[in-house]
């Protein structure tokens, strides 16, 4: 048992909880907020699975496999990217929802081009 | 005595992760969500993996956290909950979740043993990039053209966010000061930068050969410019600022430039000659870190709310 | 036989400036300022263009395919960048949509403001010109965590141009189209993740050698292909693409439709006959094939149910996808003809090509058609067809090419999927097709006879409407009913790059 | 290249040029003068071209023109009234202002009609089928009325489903061919050694059957015909139906025979061949009438060619052109005679309304005339037994429809003023009408085997005469009797099957329904969720 | 020397621990935010500078010394500030509730 909770295979599977979890969030949570903290939870599960990867990779005077750890660098930042959108996105879809609902349009109704 | 210590972390990262889920305040989830994040940095050091550590802590605790107050700040009272679930259908998802996890951890401990890995290669390969940090190899050697791209999708996110601004103020400026700045804040403010930088700065120089990088240090310089920004001693710049246009694609483009140099003088498109590497990279990294920097402070701030200055 | 390894390629630098060329515009158009966006955008067009043109002809020439490995770092380490035949045929359909619609959109800006600059023209060209980048790195892309890195790209290129117009209801399908991709491809993510666990690379080349039945790779490949799905809106998970491709400009709605949602069909289909073992690719064909056709009919439906044009040709958009989805057990092969010797393979992509033109031209007749009228609800255009005959004549064209009406490029990819079905034993997706081109020709007539009936109080544009707009809309269309005449050169282009297979013999 | 085959190639694509010409604004304008001469190369063709004649054209067209017996009869008659219902047109719809878009869809329905009869190759064959089904389309709808688009609607409707037919079964007759478009003879030879050969040819009958007006699904023909304009109606009811019978002759297996579904379609002809007089005699309008007639008439035809399968006889297809032929012009001379009888009166009615009885009774088989000659050519094949007794029965119910259809046009033409017609339609009208009189005499000896002078024999003119006496009398009778007319709607049971367009709304409302609940967030995650485990499952434990 | 370097290492960190968890008992145990505060910035200030003290003989090198100082300065002040800005929400949210 032991031997097979190595730290990679025990946060391998802490990492797969996490998936369930933010999954769970992201399908049943009614607030849109919520829904992004979820897939934050989600990719955070998935990074630790790499992590797990990475960690049972390593070898050649390395603790760990380097090339995992660099894919969830990147990983991290396009998820921000990511949040950082979906937030700016839901910030913006209550202001106009703001808007309407007082009657008149938003101070910062606009029309499209296209 | 390690693994109870791991055990202890991975329950309460669990812990917390399912109190994020069903915390009924947006802002207690969203602060549960940050110690989530600090945990994590934790769990990333216990996995051997500094580097990803900082990144998860600056990036994703730090800088996904502040973006998430933020919007509750402006969401508190207005936000409409839409599609509830009923009981039994969170029950469905609930046991299709936990299926969903419970194959995935059947798959993580069926790996195949002795593990795959690459590290032999890019131990044997670190050689020619001059590059003490393996993770920085991988980033910006091995595989730099996802760090290329990646930089890109950071670049288009910041695009999308400033496209959500109203047609007038376009370009203006976005607003990040609260209507009342708090004393301590400015004082922090004024105090914190220097150190910042230094921080980020030594983060950036260290990474090339020992945990550190671009986007660890981006985001300490970020972190302090938008400290500046809201504690309003500088306000945030247009988003068509010739200054800040050229510190969010001077990175990219000093990549470009470098890549297709690369397949002028060495064996190809994002090659280095030979020993000219290390200095490339770090050059690189210098004018990425000031890229980053700008894009996540400049995504944190959001679109434009004020006509530009003309 | 192929080997086994990449390895560049004489003309393989033309994949990495397929990839890269669009982004140096985005920067360069980032750095110069909206003022110079579409002039910068129009160049990048024309070079894009010919870089696509010049990899088929390189392709056709060379009877192999293009390699480039990225900073002759070689795989697993590095990366690599390959177009075969299919990735030749998807790069050059491509740039044929974005350029076209880059011209339509062009006259279009043109209408409202000659000097340009505002938000919505400056974002949409960037948002073009990344999304182009991004598909172009979907089809060389040869490493699973490369194509991830892409397939945000897409998505991120995507999602800004759906709420263009900065409506309530446009930034609502915006989100909701972002958080369900994003799910996607953190499911995407989390399989290439257990594949590097298994197999300790992400190389699809190496991979297609690697891989075995394994509980990691099952689960892999399950989280992968139905992220894909979300990304991909085949039904049931089609919730985001009727408001998001509704909503967005036409220029906007015509890439999106066209080639977006391509991408991930793309991928699923390398996963399948690449990466997954027979047994797992023929249990996966099944049931991608079952959705597919639920795809097909359901779609279809609901999208003769549509009051608004556009609303109709976005699930029109659902039900087309489905097609591409029932390729999957007609194209299995055999042990002597490997899948992409079969028919069905060549009725796949000819329908992934012919829809693309299809849809972008159906979209750009739909921005005409609203542009003039100023909306798109179908029962209140009745008569149109008069006032702006070639915009009808497009949407004609290219709905012959839905609804599978010889001579079009759809007609030969569906009598293509129809004989496979009926040599392979599937008198089920047989039906399905051939129901699937009555309801398709359902719902195009519909607006063909609004467009030819002559109302009581004929419909008058509100405004005029120059041909050169409308030639855009039409030339697609045309495109995809010239398709239908030259199907069996695709046909060799398909193979090349696919283990040598021998050329000789086809017709 | 042969100057045979060139002028079967001009056949086919003089029209379709001359449809491409369309695309100038200028020569749209004048389009409706060229309709007169678009078909006359392939008339020319059917005349000069010797019979057998193939014409090969290589990559990349990939085209197939074979001209055989039953093509160029078929092809000649249809040419013929193609070009003088374009004359008639011309002249008629001269003050139409939507003429050049009519014009339009005429060129493109006629290039497809006439290349049908030409073509020898499976894709090309689909090709010009659907392009002569869907062009017609703009002809029914030309008048746009609410009526108009009706019946556009429904007849586009069953043409796809026509085109659905067709194609799955060319695509199971072509699938194990070798080549990607084999000649239509070599794929109909392996037919009959293919295992997929029963559903092959259900779907081939329906297919054709549909386009043909076979009940029941004639139910196109009675709407659209009488809405669209007189020429086009014309040729809708003489050509375009054509284009069915012409298939079943090129890709049923004559040589091999079927017994079976010979007998299949002999029933279904005999069915529809009653049905359509019964329900015709219920019609008021004359051009209705007409089209009852047609399904009746096609029923007929399908008998003949379900005789000639059933016994593997492959004269049948040529006695079936034949008989095809004799109703293309007769059929097509009845609708112009509509609009003719419409612009006369006075002193020049009698003369037009005797040879409107002349063309009427033809139908049933009045001696000397074209429908007296079709009849006896097809009798020695149906032989003497129950089924000639239903042929005589079915000639006596044409000749009480026709009879039904006179009376009809005899009062509405009763209250014309005194005029003439325009001479540009009635010049087109005499043609075909004296072609109707004159080819079938010509082609008797080729088709029958027989000399013209046994046609004039006492006891084949009474073969003849006793049914249309027979039919004459009963007529009369029912008119006498208290009939209310107009009981039966045009287009019989599609009113029936309108009546289940509430299950069809409620139907598609469901699926309306399960649409808004499938695209709600939570739904559609969990239908990612357990779209991942059943994927997954299935490929853990079942590969 | 070392063993008793080491002595003052163990004294001093096990003295900081238990202040930590003095401050996270007082966190979860006192009834409104205002005393939680003062529970936890009170606790954790002293215990992460007696944390600091205690590693500091543990250092290997000046610079490691003076990275340790500066960890404890810049929690001082983002605690601080930190402190300060909950104070004035609690505050404020009980004048405008």
């Amino acid at each position: 048992m032991t031997a097979s909770l190595s730290p990679g295979a025990l946060f391998g599977l802490c990492g797969a909880a996490l998936v369930g979890i933010g999954l769970y969030a992201i399908v049943t949570h009614p607030g849109l907020l919520r829904r992004i903290v979820g897939c934050n939870i989600l990719g955070a599960g998935i990074f630790l699975v790499f992590g797990a990867v990475a960690r049972r990779g390593g070898g050649a005077g390395f603790e760990a496999d380097p090339v995992p750890q660099a894919l969830v660098i990147t990983g991290i930042v396009v998820a921000f990217s990511a949040s950082a959108l979906a937030v700016a996105l839901l910030k913006r879809l209550s202001e106009l929802n703001v808007g309407e609902r007082n009657g008149t349009a938003a101070p910062t109704e606009q029309r499209g081009r296209l | 005595m390690t693994l109870l210590l791991d055990l202890a972390l991975v329950a309460w990262l669990l812990a917390l992760a399912v109190h994020v889920v069903v915390q009924r305040g947006e802002r207690s989830a969203i602060i549960a969500f940050l110690a989530f994040g600090l945990l994590l940095g934790l769990a990333w050091v216990r996995l051997a993996a500094p580097d990803v550590a900082l990144t998860e802590i600056a990036i994703g605790g730090g800088g996904t956290g502040i973006l998430l107050l933020r919007a509750e700040a402006v969401l508190r009272g207005r936000g409409k909950e839409e599609e509830p679930m009923t009981r039994a259908g969170k029950l469905a998802v609930a046991v299709g979740c936990a299926a969903i996890s419970a194959g995935l951890g059947l798959a993580v401990l069926s790996f195949a043993s002795p593990a795959p890995t690459l590290a032999p290669a890019a131990a044997e390969a670190l050689g020619a990039t001059g590059l003490g940090n393996p993770v920085t190899a991988v980033l910006l050697a091995y595989r730099a053209l996802d760090t290329l791209l990646e930089k890109i999708v950071v670049l288009l996110a910041l695009i999308g966010v400033w496209s959500l601004a109203p047609d007038g103020v376009w370009d203006g400026a976005p607003e990040v000061k609260p209507a009342i700045v708090p004393g301590p804040l400015t004082y922090l403010a004024r105090i914190l930068p220097p150190f910042g930088i230094v921080i980020g700065v030594y983060m950036f120089w260290v990474g090339a050969d020992a945990p550190g990088g671009t986007f660890q240090a981006g985001t300490v310089l970020a972190a302090m410019w938008l400290l500046v920004m809201m504690a309003g001693l500088k306000p945030p710049p247009d988003t068509s600022r010739p200054l800040l246009v050229l510190a969010l694609t001077g990175g990219p483009a000093l990549f470009l430039a470098i890549a297709f140099l690369g397949s002028i003088f060495a064996e190809g498109f994002l090659a280095y000659p030979e020993g000219l590497a290390k200095p490339l990279i770090v050059a690189i990294e210098a004018a990425l870190t000031l890229s980053v920097a700008a894009a996540l402070a400049m995504l944190v701030a959001g679109p434009a709310r004020k006509a530009p200055a003309r | 036989m192929t080997p086994f390894a990449h390895a560049t390629t004489p003309g393989g630098f033309l994949l990495v400036l397929a990839v890269i060329l669009p982004v140096c515009a985005v920067l360069a158009i980032f750095a110069c300022g909206p003022r110079s966006a579409a002039r910068i955008a129009m160049t990048t067009l024309a070079a894009g263009l010919a870089i696509a043109i010049a990899i088929a002809v390189e392709l056709i020439a060379s009877g192999a395919a293009l390699s480039y490995v990225v900073g002759a770092w070689r795989p697993p380490l590095g990366i690599a960048l390959r177009a075969d035949g299919l990735s030749g045929a998807m790069l050059v359909m491509t740039a044929l949509v974005v350029v076209t619609v880059g011209l339509f959109a062009r006259v279009q800006y043109g209408l409202h403001d000659g000097a340009g600059g505002g938000r919505a023209q400056t974002t949409f060209w960037l948002m073009l010109l990344a999304l182009w980048s991004a598909l172009n790195a979907v089809f060389v892309g040869e490493d699973l965590f490369n194509l991830y890195v892409a397939l945000e790209l897409l998505t991120f290129a995507a999602v800004p141009l759906v709420c263009l117009d900065g409506r309530a209801e446009t930034v609502k399908a915006a989100l909701r189209y972002l958080l369900f991709a994003l799910v996607g491809s953190l499911l995407y993510l989390l399989g290439t993740g257990l594949i590097y666990g298994q197999y300790g690379t992400l190389d699809l080349l190496t991979l297609s050698r690697l891989s075995r039945q394994e509980p990691a790779l099952s689960a892999a490949l399950a989280l992968m292909i139905v992220g894909l799905l979300a990304k991909a809106a085949l039904f049931p998970l089609h919730l985001w693409l009727p408001p998001a491709h509704a909503g967005a400009p036409a220029p906007a709605s015509a890439v999106l439709s066209a080639l977006v949602v391509k991408a991930p069909v793309f991928l699923i289909l390398r996963l399948v006959l690449d990466v997954a073992p027979p047994q797992a690719a023929a249990i996966a064909g099944q049931l991608l094939a079952v959705l597919g056709a639920a795809s097909i009919l359901f779609c279809s439906v609901m999208a003769l149910r549509q009051a608004r044009l556009k609303l109709m040709i976005a699930y029109s958009t659902v039900a087309q996808i489905g097609y591409l989805f029932i390729v999957f057990p007609l194209a299995a092969g055999s042990a002597e003809l490997p899948p992409w010797g079969t028919i069905a393979w060549t009725g796949g992509a000819l329908q992934l090509v012919s829809h693309a033109l299809a849809k972008a031209a159906m979209f750009l007749a739909a921005g005409v058609i609203a542009e003039a009228f100023g909306h798109d609800r179908i029962a209140d255009l009745g008569g149109f067809g008069r006032a702006l005959p070639l915009s009808a004549a497009a949407f004609g064209l290219a709905g012959l090419s839905l609804m599978g009406i010889p001579p079009s490029g759809g007609f030969v990819a569906k009598c293509l999927l129809l004989t496979a079905a009926v040599i392979e034993g599937y008198p089920w997706l047989a039906a399905t097709i051939l129901a699937g081109g009555l309801l398709a020709g359902g719902y195009v007539f519909r607006v063909i006879d609004t467009a030819l009936a002559i109302p009581a109080v004929p419909v008058a544009p509100r405004r005029p409407v120059p041909r050169r707009l409308e030639l855009a809309a039409l030339a697609l269309a045309v495109a995809a009913v010239l398709l239908g005449l030259v199907p069996l050169r695709p046909f060799g282009l398909l193979q090349i790059g696919r283990d040598g297979l021998a050329m000789a013999g086809l017709p | 290249m042969t100057p045979a085959a060139l002028l079967l190639a001009a056949a086919l694509l003089f029209p379709l040029l001359l449809a491409i010409g369309c695309l100038s604004a200028r020569f749209r304008a004048r389009a409706l003068s060229v309709l007169v001469a678009a078909p006359l190369p392939a008339l020319a063709a059917a005349i000069l071209v010797p019979e057998g004649r193939f014409a090969f054209f290589p990559q990349p067209f990939r085209l197939t023109l074979v001209l055989d017996q039953p093509g160029a009869i078929l092809l000649g008659g249809a040419a013929l009234l193609w070009s003088a219902a374009g004359a008639f047109a011309a002249s008629s719809m001269t003050r139409d202002p939507a003429a050049p878009r009519f014009a339009v869809w005429w060129l493109l329905t006629l290039a497809g009609c006439l290349g049908l009869f030409l073509v020898g190759d499976v894709v090309n064959f689909y090709l010009l089928f659907t392009l002569a089904s869907l062009a017609a389309y703009g002809l029914i709808i030309h008048e746009q009325s609410a009526a108009a688009h009706r019946a556009g609607v429904i007849y586009v409707v069953l043409a796809l489903l026509a085109e659905a037919f067709l194609l799955i079964a060319l695509v199971m007759l072509a699938a194990t061919h070798p080549d990607a478009n084999p000649p239509i003879r070599s794929v109909v030879a392996d037919l009959p050694a293919s295992p997929m050969r029963d559903g092959t040819v259900a779907l081939l009958i329906l297919g054709f059957a549909l386009k043909m007006g076979l009940v029941p699904l004639h139910v196109w023909l009675p709407l659209a015909h009488p809405a669209a304009p007189t020429p086009a109606s014309a040729v809708l009811s003489g050509v375009v139906v054509k284009a069915g019978v012409i298939g079943l002759i090129r890709f049923l297996p004559f040589e091999a025979g079927m017994p079976a579904w010979g007998a299949a379609l002999i029933g279904l002809g005999i069915v529809t061949s009653c049905y359509g007089v019964v329900v015709g005699i219920t019609q008021r309008r004359a051009k209705t009438v007409l089209a009852y007639s047609t399904v009746s008439q096609m029923g007929l035809l399908a008998v003949l060619l379900g005789v000639g399968l059933e016994t593997a006889d492959p004269d049948a297809t040529n006695l079936a052109a034949y008989y095809a032929v004799h109703h293309t012009l007769v059929k097509g001379a009845l609708f112009l005679g509509i609009g003719i009888l419409a612009a006369t009166g006075g002193r020049r009615l009698g003369l037009v309304l005797l040879l409107m009885a002349v063309l009427a009774l033809s139908l049933g088989g009045l001696p000397l005339t074209s429908g007296a000659l079709a009849k006896l050519a097809t009798k020695p094949m149906l032989g003497y037994g129950w089924l000639a007794g239903a042929m005589t029965l079915a000639a006596a119910g044409s000749t009480a429809l026709m009879v039904h259809f006179l009376l009809i046009v005899r009062r509405d033409a009763a209250g014309n003023p005194a005029m003439s017609p325009p001479i540009g339609q009635f010049a087109p009208w005499l043609v075909v009408l004296a072609a109707s009189l004159v080819i079938p005499w010509s082609l008797y000896p080729a088709v029958s085997g027989e000399t013209v002078a046994s046609l004039l024999q006492p006891e084949a003119l009474w073969k003849v005469t006793w049914p249309m006496l027979l039919g004459a009398v009963v007529m009369l009778f029912v008119d006498r009797l208290p009939r209310r007319l107009g009981l039966i709607p045009e287009g019989d049971i599609v009113v029936l099957a309108q009546a289940g367009a509430p299950l069809v709304r409620g139907l598609s409302n469901r699926i309306g329904e399960v649409d808004v609940n499938l695209r709600r967030w939570p739904v559609a995650g969990l239908g990612l969720i357990a779209l991942a485990i059943l994927l997954g499952g299935a490929l853990m434990f079942r590969a | 020397m070392s063993a008793v370097l080491g002595i003052v290492t163990i004294v001093l960190v096990t003295a900081g621990a238990v202040l930590f968890l003095a401050g996270t008992l007082g966190l979860l145990r006192f009834p409104d935010t205002l005393s939680r505060l003062h529970a936890i910035s009170k606790a954790d200030n002293l215990g992460l500078g007696l944390i600091v003290l205690g590693l500091l003989p543990q250092a290997a090198s000046v610079t490691g010394g003076l990275k340790l100082i500066c960890v404890w300065l810049l929690a001082q002040l983002s605690a601080a500030t930190a402190s300060q800005l909950l104070g004035r929400a609690v505050y404020r949210g009980r004048r405008e509730p």
